[in-house]
């Protein structure tokens, strides 16, 4: 059944194409909705084993490689696919006065839908590379077509380290079908691959597909990817597509070479700190409101990062929330900077923002904000602290110095998180004199005369938004005060991979 | 060495209608080349017409090809049939057919009777080649494939860089061909035959002389321009963008499908036993390691050089150097895998390229050109032709779910397994860096295409019959390449059987 | 005494002097018979073979005679096809020279 | 089989004007070379008993080929060549390959010990190679044969349209 969500979702791509634009995002919205019903119905249902990966279908596909059409679903690909779900209605919803190209731009946003469905869904090695291939170009189009700042740069870029990851996963996936001789991954995580084959096989994965997550140092597509991404495009990418590279880094390369995860594990452990620490640094200096975003979404996938390295129950539970938990909250903000800002004052500017006094202008906004960034800085009550606590914990227990660090890097976090905020909404209008003194000339000429007739005519926020936006932030308050109901059936899925035991 | 049993006259008599049965695919596209010329011949400049009764030739060589018997070998190898050969011989007419409409659609050929005529004997010369295990047979298929060739590059004499494409195909091709025949002498002195089993038999008994190592490496080097591998590629740029685009097609698909199913078999059947090493740590001298580096410098020279074009059929020139470089790769791993992906390969490049092709020349007539900017806005102006050219490039650049990138992981995977503990990972790692820089360039077409305002305006629009046929064309040819991406089984499982 | 050998180096230098007129020169007539040194270097060579290889019953091999005979006739087709080329070349150039032929560069 | 002298002789002809044709300015010359050439081949294809091939080396090459080629020139009217500024480094890098090539052809046809060895002998000398290739070539050829009959026909029909001149 839970099949039906990528079915759904590349039939709702067809017919996007088919029938006239005016209903475009209907039928989006539609299919998008559709999968996530799916989804929920599943998650509740008593009957299904989450605890194993569980084959959904199995169809022969390519049998004279061995290649199957096989699903398979666990509590941690449930967990992604329920994110999944959230991030594209609600990124439908914020899309929802896209109008030029309107068929194109739905079509590509279902297409990196239904392909993250697929690499969530994938028990078959090929088939979860194939999916994860898929998603790139459709990336690439939606940024390059409807994006904003130096949106051509940004698009390539992004999809250059998106490919250089994939060839490095081609390698990977060739060296593991080869040895293990199947593309079965349930097989294959019974196999036992030679010690040498793990000792490259498994870096070269892991960074192939912590690309995705972006991993320091080669997270430098983020930033600049999110911020030339329509609102939509930054929403997929940070709610869903960052997750490929960390659900596919769990399931492929930790899950198939153990041995060679237990080699390099301090590696990453410290790469990932160092992208916590790094991340939020420059986060601190950015002036564009979603470079911040975009540098608080390195940082907090560096927590996933690191929790996956701990290689216990903890940590690697907790990585897995914190994908739901960043999936959600890093759409969110991206609305928020994304569409409710910048879409009606035309600036993301930190200071020329200060000038505005959007607290006025636009209260939900204000409000979705404070919401989104209490949980972005891990304020108990929300997601992103049961998320992050969780991974502490794994982290306490395999790298104690680490913690110290992490702690450091998590108070940068609360710091730049706290300015964005306060600059964005709740400056009372005295930075606009510093400014005007600091960046004299084309800005400050621009961001003053659209700050005068701005602050009239800023359009209130309509009813989509606010769905979206309210959608996110009940699943970020949910899971925040109840977080049981995601690790229940995240732990179990975790208890049965092979490098716990 | 000195008096050998050398063959005598056969005893074995094989009356000329035998013959004609078995050689029926190539006699029906000769008589239909003669009809499309005499066609041409009475002054009815009409295309349609010449275009059916070649459509309606290959048709039906390609169902005479189905009906041949499943294996019969004639005068020691000249003329084998077997599946292998049938299916490539089935291939290499549907690439001709659908480079047919192409032709018929060009705006600018004059005497399409004579243009078709000759691109239905330069088919034959393809059967020929695919249909030949012997040397003199594959020599003489060679030229006469060459030739037609030199004379479709150079076919618009309005155009003075398409004779220049001419002369260019024609003196390095005629070079080339002539370094193959002396490697043929060579080959032939050494092993006193021209059958390449009965080579490979020969071989086998005693230790390799030096000079057949060089017959080996002069015969290559006409099969490594055929190709156009690196450094046996610079006249594919210029011909590429000189010569009238249906020749450009044909010599890019066609001719290359026949050389890779060719030098396979010379490769694996009569120098198997000079086969060599390629692998990083145990390099054996044979001719393993010679394509290995072949491969290795077409990837690399052909995907950076790619990488600075601005013409799109210069673009695709490079692109098709890289492109032999990775399809070489399954030569090198060797077996029946490595060929078997190879010849994958190889079909889906082709068709892939008829399509690109096709797009290009219904640019070229709407705009008058095929740069960068003449593509700007096809998003806009034919939606239709831009989804057809970004499946083509997504294609070529290996994104899923199109054939190539299927062919791409079958081609890796062969050499990856083959060469004793993962020898060859040096050559992989090698073309997925290719495949990473090519996406780039690619790239950049679709970005001209979907992302760049329309900056040409629509100078030409084609009579309906002519736009239909190249849609139809296009269309058909996308679909096959959408198709083998999602169930490559059809095709990649009929060419496993096959081959030996 | 005279043997294969020789006539093998005889055939070697005559492939090596057409190639190197072939790479030299730019008058493409003078290539196209630089071409013909070549193809007549591989003739020299397999007729040197044919005799080198005799059959069981004393005859040359004649094989080898024969992929002389059709090389001969193939090398004809070239020149032909060749200079008609360089013909149709020379109406819209002038030139038969591969220097001028500048339209399409590498 | 001929004498060392003879071979030295006709050996040493065909290659002085084989090099003549490559190095000669006026393309008269150089297709007269060609000629010569061809006829010190056609010599040498004598020596190794190959009389049928020898004479239509000399038919075909100095009657047909030679012909052509001399047509063209005088159709193209082509002069000496102007002499024009030789690019040296090109040209000595030119040579420099082709003589690599032979010097490689040389060493491996040195370590090819059969080679050495004096021709087996002929049972009987009388040529009556026509008619044996005749034979061959109505039996075990008779495909390529045919084949050669298409290459004609491509090439007559190439050259057809090639040289036609276009009527706009």
């Amino acid at each position: 059944m839970i099949a039906w969500t990528i079915y759904l979702t590349f039939a709702g791509a067809v017919i996007v194409l088919l029938l006239p634009r005016a209903f475009a995002r209907w039928i989006a919205l539609l299919a998008a909705t559709a999968g996530f019903v799916v989804t929920l119905v599943t998650f509740f249902r008593p009957d299904v084993d989450l605890g194993h990966f569980t084959t959904v279908v199995r169809v022969p596909w390519i049998p004279a490689l061995g290649m199957n059409y096989h699903l398979a679903l666990d509590g941690i690909s449930l967990t992604l696919i329920l994110v999944t779900g959230l991030a594209a209605i609600s990124a439908i919803l914020f899309s929802w006065d896209v109008s030029e190209r309107a068929k194109e731009f739905f079509f590509w946003l279902l297409l990196v839908v239904g392909g993250s469905y697929g690499v969530f869904l994938s028990a078959d090695l090929f088939l979860l590379f194939l999916f994860y291939e898929l998603v790139i170009v459709p990336k690439y189009f939606l940024i390059a077509i409807f994006g904003s700042t130096n949106k051509e740069y940004g698009a390539m870029k992004l999809t250059l380290y998106s490919f250089f990851g994939g060839a490095l996963v081609f390698l990977g996936v060739i060296a593991a079908y080869v040895a293990g001789g199947s593309f079965d991954i349930n097989q294959l995580s019974q196999f036992q691959f030679p010690s040498q084959l793990q000792w490259w096989a498994f870096p070269v994965l892991f960074l192939g597909f912590a690309v995705l997550a972006g991993i320091w140092p080669l997270h430098t597509w983020a930033p600049t990817g999110h911020v030339a991404a329509p609102t939509a495009g930054s929403m997929l990418l940070a709610g869903i597509v960052m997750k490929l590279g960390a659900y596919a880094a769990l399931r492929v390369a930790m899950n198939l070479f153990p041995e060679g995860f237990r080699m390099w594990r301090t590696t990453f452990a410290v790469l990932a700190v160092i992208g916590i620490v790094y991340a939020a640094a420059v986060a601190l200096r950015q002036r564009d409101l979603k470079f911040v975003i975009g540098y608080s979404s390195v940082s907090h996938m560096g927590f996933v990062l690191l929790g996956l390295t701990t290689a216990n129950v903890f940590g690697v539970s907790g990585a897995v929330l914190q994908m739901f938990s960043h999936g959600v909250i890093g759409a969110l903000l991206f609305a928020v900077a994304g569409t409710m800002i910048y879409r009606r004052t035309h600036t993301r500017d930190l200071d020329a923002l200060a000038a505005m006094n959007l607290r006025r202008a636009l209260p939900f906004a204000a409000f979705t904000f404070v919401v989104a960034s209490a949980a972005s800085m891990g304020i108990p009550g929300f997601s992103g602290f049961a998320a992050e606590i969780t991974i502490l914990i794994g982290v306490w227990k395999a790298y104690p110095a680490a913690v110290w660090v992490v702690g450091a890097g998590m108070v940068l976090v609360a710091a730049f998180t706290l300015r964005a905020l306060k600059r964005s909404f709740f400056d009372d209008g005295l930075g606009s004199a510093a400014l005007s003194a600091a960046a004299p000339g084309l800005s400050a000429g621009k961001i003053s005369e659209s700050s005068r007739d701005g602050r009239a005519a800023l359009a209130p926020i309509t009813v989509p938004e606010k769905v979206g936006a309210a959608l996110l932030m009940f699943a970020t308050v949910a899971v925040g005060f109840y977080p049981k109901i995601l690790l229940d059936r995240i732990q179990p899925a975790v208890e049965a991979m092979r490098f716990l035991r | 060495m000195s008096v050998r049993p050398g063959p005598q006259p056969l005893n074995l008599f094989v009356s000329y209608l035998d013959l004609l049965k078995l050689a029926s695919p190539e006699a029906i596209i000769v008589l239909i080349a003669l009809a499309v010329l005499t066609i041409g011949l009475t002054g009815d400049r009409s295309r349609t017409f010449p275009g059916i009764v070649a459509v309606v030739g290959i048709v039906i060589a390609i169902w005479t090809t189905m009906r041949l018997p499943q294996h019969a070998n004639l005068f020691g190898g000249m003329l084998v049939i077997s599946p292998l050969n049938s299916l490539f011989k089935i291939v290499c007419l549907a690439l001709a057919l659908a480079t047919v409409p192409l032709a018929v659609s060009e705006k600018s050929m004059r005497n399409p009777g004579e243009y078709l005529a000759m691109l239905l004997l330069g088919t034959v010369g393809l059967l020929l080649l695919v249909g030949s295990e012997e040397l003199l047979m594959i020599f003489i298929g060679l030229e006469v494939l060459g030739l037609s060739l030199y004379v479709m590059a150079a076919f618009d004499k309005t155009d003075a860089r398409s004779a220049e494409a001419g002369l260019k195909y024609f003196l390095f091709g005629s070079t080339a061909s002539a370094f193959t025949l002396f490697g043929i002498s060579l080959v032939y002195g050494i092993s006193g035959t021209t059958a390449l089993n009965v080579i490979g038999l020969k071989l086998a008994m005693g230790s390799i002389p030096p000079l057949f190592a060089v017959g080996i490496v002069m015969t290559l080097i006409g099969f490594a321009f055929k190709i156009a591998a690196a450094p046996f590629h610079l006249w594919a740029p210029d011909v590429y963008q000189g010569a009238p685009i249906p020749s450009a097609a044909f010599i890019a698909s066609g001719s290359k499908v026949a050389a890779f199913v060719v030098l396979g078999k010379i490769v694996l059947v009569g120098f198997a036993p000079a086969h060599g090493n390629a692998a990083w740590h145990s390099m054996l001298p044979g001719w393993s390691p010679i394509l290995a580096a072949l491969a290795a410098l077409s990837i690399l020279l052909g995907n950076f050089v790619a990488l600075a074009q601005t013409n799109v059929r210069r673009l695709l020139a490079y692109s098709a150097v890289a492109h032999a470089g990775y399809t070489l790769l399954g030569l090198v791993a060797g077996g029946r895998e490595g060929f078997s992906a190879t010849l994958f390969y190889t079909t889906i490049y082709a068709l892939t390229l008829i399509g690109a092709f096709a797009v290009v020349g219904i640019v070229k007539r709407e705009t008058g050109g095929d740069d960068f900017q003449n593509f700007a806005g096809l998003a806009s102006r034919s939606p239709f032709s831009a989804a057809c050219m970004s499946v083509f490039m997504l294609s070529l650049a290996g994104l899923p779910p199109l054939a190539g990138f299927f062919g791409k992981f079958y081609l890796f995977s062969a050499a990856f397994r083959a060469g004793g503990n993962h020898g060859l990972l040096w050559l992989v790692v090698v073309a997925l860096f290719g495949s990473f820089v090519s996406l780039y360039y690619y790239l950049n077409v679709l970005k001209a295409i979907f992302v760049d305002k329309n900056a040409s305006e629509t100078r030409h629009s084609s009579p309906g019959t002519h736009r239909f046929v190249a849609n139809a064309t296009i269309a058909v040819l996308a679909a096959s390449v959408v198709l083998l991406g999602v169930l490559p089984d059809a095709l990649a499982e009929a060419i496993a059987k096959s081959v030996p | 005494m005279i043997t294969l050998e020789h006539y093998l180096m005889v055939s070697g230098m005559l492939f090596a002097i057409g190639f190197a007129g072939v790479m030299v020169r730019r008058n493409i007539i003078i290539i196209l018979m630089a071409l013909e040194l070549m193809l007549n270097a591989a003739n020299l060579s397999l007729v040197a073979f044919s005799r080198f290889h005799v059959n069981a019953s004393g005859t040359p091999n004649y094989n080898a005679q024969i992929f002389v005979f059709f090389i001969i006739t193939v090398a004809a087709a070239e020149v032909a096809v060749g200079l008609a080329i360089v013909v149709a070349l020379f109406r819209l150039r002038q030139t038969t020279n591969v220097e001028d032929i500048t339209a399409l560069k590498f | 089989m001929m004498s060392p002298f003879l071979f030295w002789i006709f050996a040493i002809l065909m290659l002085v004007f084989g090099a003549a044709v490559i190095i000669n300015r006026n393309p008269v010359a150089s297709a007269l070379s060609l000629v010569v050439s061809f006829f010190g081949l056609a010599a040498l294809f004598l020596s190794l008993d190959a009389y049928f091939i020898g004479v239509i080396q000399v038919l075909v090459y100095a009657g047909a080929i030679m012909v052509l080629f001399l047509f063209i020139i005088m159709l193209l009217d082509l002069r000496a060549e102007e002499l024009r500024k030789i690019n040296w480094i090109a040209s000595a890098g030119g040579i420099a390959v082709a003589l690599a090539l032979m010097f490689q052809i040389f060493s491996v046809v040195e370590k090819f010990p059969a080679a050495k060895q004096s021709f087996p002998p002929l049972a009987k000398p009388a040529p009556d190679d026509v008619r044996q290739i005749g034979l061959l070539l109505f039996n075990n050829y008779t495909l390529p044969f045919q084949i050669i009959g298409i290459v004609i026909l491509v090439a007559t029909v190439g050259v057809i349209i090639l040289s036609r001149r276009e009527t706009r």
